[in-house]
C-alpha cells in the first residue's frame, strides 16, 4: 500500500562525479514495492525543491529493511540528495507505479535490458526479480563517456547474460548509441529476445520503438516526465497516447508498451 | 469546528481545493475524506476534456506553475464513476465547473441538479469566454455578473463563485459575483505566471503562461482575502492560497476568510489536509475558543502606522 | 556587455534596484561600484522623508514585504553628500524619484537637471496620488499619462518610468508612459501584499500591507516583461522581480528585457551584482554571443500548444 | 573590514532545549569583531529563510581563528542553526554594526551588565575586554525559569564581579524581572556603577531607562529589531529617534544610550 514512509540514509556510494547511489532505511517500503515502481523523494523543511522528485527504486532488501536509489545531479532536487548528510531523515511517498511485469516469462526465456544513463537506475531490482523467475537477460548501458557509466559497477554479479557497453565518444565499449548494439542483435529473426525493459530519455524510446514494433518484441518503457504528484492527482505527467489524448504517466505508467505512446506527438 | 457559511454547513473550515485533490479518490490512502470540511473536484466540463500538451507544469520558488489546460473525465462519468463511491466515504463533494461560453456553465450545473451527495456548485471563473474572444469571464465585473446570474437562475444549488486575483478590480469582481446570486466567494485561483528555460529561451510551458500557485503568492491572497472580507463583510469567503500548515490557516482566517481551500502542499504532503483538521481542533481547545472565533481577527487590527509626514507608499 | 536602452547607454545590463542598494555607498566593500552597468538610487522626494513605523518589512516563502515609506535623505543632500562620491567612484546612477503630487516629481527633477553624473531619472509612479485621493499614478493609464508628460516636459534627461504590477492593465499603462514620454520602462515594482501574525492576529507591518519582492514574484514579473515586450516591441525595458542567479537574468533577457535591475537579491548577497557581471560576461564569451542577442529570444519560440479540444485555460 | 566570510561549522553546544551555540571557524571574522558587534548568517543555498539572521558575536578567539554565536530557537532561521551539522558551511556576513564601548573607563571602574535571557550572547567578549581594562562589572541574568538560564555556564570564570540571577517563575535565583534586581542595588547613591551594559527585549529597555535616566548612568543598550540587510541598505531595521525620526539600528546601533530612543513611540 501507498504510504509516505520516512526513510533515514545509511549510505552514500559515489560512482564519478553528479553519479551516486543513496541508501534508506525504509523497511514498510522495501517490502512493498516491486521492480520498476518510484517514489516521489522529499527532504523535511525544504522550500527548495518546493515539488518532490521522482525516483525509482534501484534496489530493495526487505531483510535488512533497506532501498537503494541510483541518482544523477540535475538540479536542486539531486544536489540535495548529493550533500544530505548521513542519518538526515526524507519522506518517501510510494511505492508509485505500475512496475516492471514478468508475466508470461518461463524458465529459461531470455530478455534485453537496454538503459540510456542513468535510466540504469531500475535495473538492480528488476534483475533480481529476474533471476528468481530463472529469466535471463543481456544488458545494454549506454552513456557519453566511459566516466558516465561508472555505476556499471553497480550491476556487477546481478547480470545473467551478457553486458554490452557503448559511449557516444568511444571511450568505454561500442562507439554510438546503445540502440544501434541492440538493434544489430535484436533484428536477428527469430529474434533472441522475449521481451525489451528500458528507461532512458524519449529519443531513445523512440528509436526502440521503430526496432521493436515491427520485430514484434513486446516491450516495457520505464518514462519520465516532470511530475507534480506522483499519485494521479496533478495530471501534470501526461504524455501523449495512442488510444486517448493523455496518459497520466505516474499511475498508468511509469512502464509503458510503445503502443501506448503516440510518438508523432512526442 | 462546525463552519458556516452562508447555507452552506461544513463539519469544520478545511477544505481541499480544486485540480489539487483530483475527484479525492486518489486521496483515499492519505486522507479520511469523511473528516475533512470539504473536497472540491477538479474542474468539470459537459464533455470530456484532453487539456493542454506537456510540459504543464514547472517549479517555481516556493511554488510552481501549470498549464493542464482543465482536463477531466466530463460531468457524466463523474456522476457514474466518481460520486457514488465520494458518498460511500462519506466525503463532502464541492463540484468545480466551468465552460467556454454561458451555456457550458448552465449545462454542467444542469448536469448535476438533481445528483444526489452534492454539497455545493463551484464556479472557476478563470475561464477564456471564447464568444468574448477569450477574454476570461473573471476578468470583467460585466462578464462575471452575467455568467454567475444565468448559472443562479439554473440552480438551487449553494453557489460559490471562485474568483481570479488576476481580475483589474478584485473587489469589483467580488461585488458582482455577489450581487448576481452568489452565496459564497472563493479566492483565490492562481495568478498567470511564466518560466523561460535560461539555455534553450522557449518557455519551460507548453503553453507559454500558466497559473502560479503555492507558498510564493500566500502574502498576495491574504491581502485579497483582507480587502474583499473588508469591502463586503457580509459575505461569506473561503481563502485560498499558498495555504501548507496551521499557522498558514490561522493567517486566512484572521484575514477573514470562514474556511479555506488547501491546493499545492496537497501534492508535497498527501495527507495535509486531514491533519490541519486535527491541528486546529487541538489548537481551538487548548485556548478554548471557537473557528468562528477566529474569522476576521485581524480586520479589527489597527494599521496604516506612520509619523507625520510618512506617506502611504506600501512600495518602498 | 555595452547595453543601448534607447538614448542609455550601459557598460553592461546589471543594474541595481532602487531601495535594495541604498545609495550605492553602503556597498563600496562588496561591490566596485563602476564595474556595474548602473545603480538606481533609493527614491528621492524634495524635502527629506520619515517613512513609516517600524515593523517596516518581514519575511515571506522566498520573498519579503516591505512598508519602509520610501524614506530618503532628500534630494539636497542627495546632491551635496551622495553623488560627489558616486562620481569619484565611478558609478553610473540612474535617481529614482518619486511625490505625492505631480508638482513634486517636477520639483525634484528640476532639481537634479544640472547635476553632474547623472545617467538617467526613474519615476516611481507606484505612489499614493494625494490630490486623486491617494489613487497610485501607476493604477490609471490617465494618471500616468499625465504625470509622465509633466515630468517629460520638465528634463531633457533620459526618462525611465518604474511601471507597478499592481495596474489594472499593465500594457495600458506601458502605452502611456511611452506615448508621454517615457524613454525607457523598468518593470516590475513590488507587489501588494500582506502577512498577518497567526496568533496575535495583527498584520506583520506596522503599515498593514507592504510590497512583495524576491524570487517568489519571478513568474509574474517575467510574465509582464513578456507581455509588455511583445506589445511594445520598440520600448527598451529594464526587467524586475526577483532576479537571483545567471539564469534568472537570462530568463529575463530572454522574455525581452534589454537589461535587469537586481533587488532584494542585494540584501542576502551583496556582492551579486558584480558577481553577475562577471558570471554574464564569462557566459557570452563561452557561448560567444553577445548581451544583444540573448534579449527576446523566448519572445521567438512557438506557445500555446494544446490538443484539438484543448482550452487557453492558462488556470488549472 | 565588512566582508561576507566563509564560516566552517565546528561544534555546537547545547545548553537547554532550544538554548545552544555554535562555534565557527573564520580566522579574519575572528580577528576584525569587536564586542557588541553582530553578523547576518545564511546558510548556503536556502530559500527558507530567505532573508540572512542577525547573531551577536558572544565570543571570538582570534588565536584559534573560531568565532561562537549563542542562540535561542524561535523559528527557521535559528532552527536551521539548530540542526546544522558539523562540518556544514555557513557565511557569516560581518562584523556589522557599532559595538560597545569602553571609552572612559579607567583600570578600577565597576560597571553592570543586565542580560534578558538570550540577551546574555554578546557579553563574553565583552566580559574578556573588560578583564584586559581592568574593568569589573557585576553580571544580572534574568529569564523565565531555570532552564532557560541553563546557558548561565557559559560565562564561568569571565565575570570579575558578582553574578545576580533571576527568574520569572522565582526557580533560580530572585524571584520576577531582572530590572528590579538591578535597581535595588543601581539605586543607591553614589551608584555603585559607572556604566550600564544592556541586552534584551524593548519592554526591559524601557524598565532600564527609567532607571538609569534619573540616576544618570550612562547606559549602553544592545537593541533589536528585524533586520532586512545589517548594513544600511534596505531601512528596515530603524527604530524612533529623540533627535530624528527614526535610529537605522544595523549601522547607527545596533548599540544605542537610551537617550537616542523615543520610547514613547516604541
Ligand atoms: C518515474 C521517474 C523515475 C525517475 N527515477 C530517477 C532515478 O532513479 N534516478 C535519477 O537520477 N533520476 C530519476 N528521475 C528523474 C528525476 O526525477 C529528475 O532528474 C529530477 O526531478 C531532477 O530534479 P532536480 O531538482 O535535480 O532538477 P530540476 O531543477 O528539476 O531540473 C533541472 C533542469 O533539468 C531539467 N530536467 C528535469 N528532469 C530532467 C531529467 N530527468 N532529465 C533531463 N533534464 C531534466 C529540468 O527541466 C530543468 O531544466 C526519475 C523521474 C521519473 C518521472
Ligand atoms: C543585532 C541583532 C543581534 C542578535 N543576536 C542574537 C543572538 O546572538 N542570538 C540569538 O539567538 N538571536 C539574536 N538575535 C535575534 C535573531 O536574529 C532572531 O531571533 C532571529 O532572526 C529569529 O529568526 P528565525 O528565523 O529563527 O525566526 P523568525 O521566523 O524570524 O521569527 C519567528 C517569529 O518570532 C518573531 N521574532 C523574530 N525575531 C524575534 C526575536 N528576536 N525575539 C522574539 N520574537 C522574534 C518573528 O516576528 C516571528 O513571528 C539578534 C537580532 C539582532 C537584530
Ligand atoms: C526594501 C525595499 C525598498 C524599495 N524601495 C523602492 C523605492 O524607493 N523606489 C522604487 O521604485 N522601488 C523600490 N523597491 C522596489 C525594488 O526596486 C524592486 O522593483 C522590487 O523589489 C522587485 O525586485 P526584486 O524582487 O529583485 O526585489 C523597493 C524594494 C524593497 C524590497
Ligand atoms: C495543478 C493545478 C490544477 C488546478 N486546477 C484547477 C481547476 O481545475 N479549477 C479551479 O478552479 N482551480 C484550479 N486550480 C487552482 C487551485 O484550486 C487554487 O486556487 C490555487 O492553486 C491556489 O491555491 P494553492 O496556492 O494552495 O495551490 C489548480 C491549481 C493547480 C496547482
Ligand atoms: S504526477 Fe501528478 S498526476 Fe502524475
Ligand atoms: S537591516 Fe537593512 S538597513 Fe538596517
Amino acid at each position: 500500500m501507498r504510504a509516505d514512509h520516512r526513510g533515514v540514509l545509511l549510505a552514500r556510494r559515489v560512482f564519478s562525479p553528479g553519479f551516486f547511489s543513496v541508501t534508506f532505511q525504509a523497511p514498510r517500503l522495501a517490502r512493498d514495492v516491486s521492480p520498476g515502481q518510484f517514489v516521489m523523494l522529499e527532504i523535511a523543511g525544504r522550500l527548495r525543491p518546493y515539488l518532490r522528485r521522482a525516483y525509482s527504486v534501484a534496489d530493495a532488501d526487505p531483510a535488512a529493511g533497506e532501498v537503494e536509489f541510483l541518482v544523477k545531479t540535475i538540479g536542486p532536487g539531486t544536489a540535495t540528495l548529493e550533500s544530505l548528510a548521513e542519518g538526515s531523515e526524507a519522506s518517501l511517498l510510494g511505492p508509485l507505479g505500475n512496475g516492471f511485469s514478468l508475466a508470461g516469462l518461463g524458465r529459461g526465456a531470455r530478455v534485453a535490458i537496454v538503459a540510456g544513463g542513468i535510466g540504469a537506475a531500475p535495473f538492480p531490482l528488476l534483475l533480481r526479480a529476474m533471476r528468481a523467475a530463472g529469466v535471463a537477460g543481456d544488458l545494454y548501458l549506454g552513456g557519453r563517456n566511459a566516466a558516465e557509466l561508472d555505476f556499471r559497477a553497480r550491476f556487477e554479479g546481478l547480470v545473467d547474460g551478457e553486458t554490452v557497453l557503448s559511449t557516444d565518444d568511444g571511450s568505454l565499449g561500442e562507439k554510438g548509441f546503445i540502440t544501434g548494439a541492440f538493434a544489430r542483435r535484436a533484428a536477428a529473426a527469430p529474434s533472441p529476445y522475449a521481451r525489451l525493459y528500458a528507461c532512458g530519455p524519449m529519443p531513445m524510446f523512440a528509436a526502440l520503438a521503430r526496432v521493436v514494433e515491427p520485430a514484434r518484441i513486446p516491450a516495457e518503457f520505464s518514462t519520465e516526465a516532470a511530475m507534480g504528484c506522483g499519485f494521479g492527482a496533478c495530471l501534470g505527467c501526461v504524455i501523449p497516447g495512442r488510444d486517448k489524448p493523455f496518459v497520466i504517466s505516474c499511475v498508468e505508467g511509469p512502464i509503458l508498451p510503445p503502443q501506448k505512446i503516440d510518438w508523432g506527438r512526442i | 469546528m462546525e463552519t458556516r457559511l452562508g447555507p452552506l454547513h461544513l463539519k469544520n473550515p478545511v477544505v481541499t481545493a480544486s485540480g489539487t485533490f483530483g475527484y479525492g479518490l486518489e486521496f483515499t490512502e492519505f486522507v479520511d475524506l469523511s473528516t475533512i470540511g470539504a473536497l472540491c473536484t477538479k474542474g468539470l466540463s459537459l464533455a470530456p476534456h484532453a487539456g493542454n500538451v506537456p510540459p504543464r507544469i514547472c517549479e517555481t520558488p516556493a511554488g510552481m506553475l501549470n498549464a493542464i489546460g482543465l482536463q477531466n473525465v466530463g460531468v457524466k462519468s463523474f456522476l457514474e464513476e466518481k460520486l457514488p463511491r465520494l458518498r460511500e466515504l462519506g466525503a463532502t463533494v464541492i463540484a468545480n465547473v466551468w465552460g467556454d461560453i454561458e451555456e457550458d456553465y448552465v449545462a454542467v450545473v444542469g448536469a448535476l441538479e438533481d445528483a444526489e451527495g452534492l454539497a455545493a456548485i463551484e464556479l472557476n471563473i478563470s475561464c477564456p469566454n471564447v464568444e468574448r474572444g477569450g477574454m476570461l469571464f473573471g476578468n470583467s465585473p460585466a462578464a462575471t455578473a452575467s455568467l454567475v446570474a444565468r448559472v443562479r437562475a439554473a440552480t438551487k444549488r449553494t453557489l460559490v463563485v471562485k474568483l481570479s486575483p488576476n481580475a483589474p478590480d478584485l473587489v469589483e469582481s467580488a461585488r458582482a459575483a455577489r450581487d448576481s446570486g452568489a452565496d459564497i466567494l472563493s479566492l483565490v485561483n492562481t495568478f498567470v505566471g511564466m518560466a523561460i528555460d535560461p539555455v534553450t529561451a522557449r518557455p519551460r510551458l507548453s503553453f507559454g503562461t500558466g497559473g502560479l500557485s503555492g507558498p510564493a503568492i500566500k502574502p498576495l491572497a491574504v491581502r485579497m482575502v483582507f480587502q474583499v472580507a473588508r469591502a463586503l463583510p457580509d459575505v461569506p469567503l473561503m481563502g485560498i492560497g499558498g495555504i501548507s500548515d496551521l499557522s498558514d490557516v490561522l493567517e486566512f482566517l484572521a484575514a477573514g476568510a470562514s474556511a479555506v481551500q488547501i491546493g499545492t502542499a496537497n501534492f508535497r504532503d498527501p495527507g495535509v489536509s486531514g491533519r490541519l483538521v486535527d491541528e486546529l481542533e487541538a489548537y481551538c481547545r487548548d485556548r478554548d475558543t471557537t473557528v468562528r472565533s477566529l474569522v476576521g481577527r485581524a480586520q479589527r487590527a489597527p494599521t496604516g502606522g506612520e509619523v507625520p509626514g510618512g506617506d502611504a507608499g506600501a512600495e518602498g
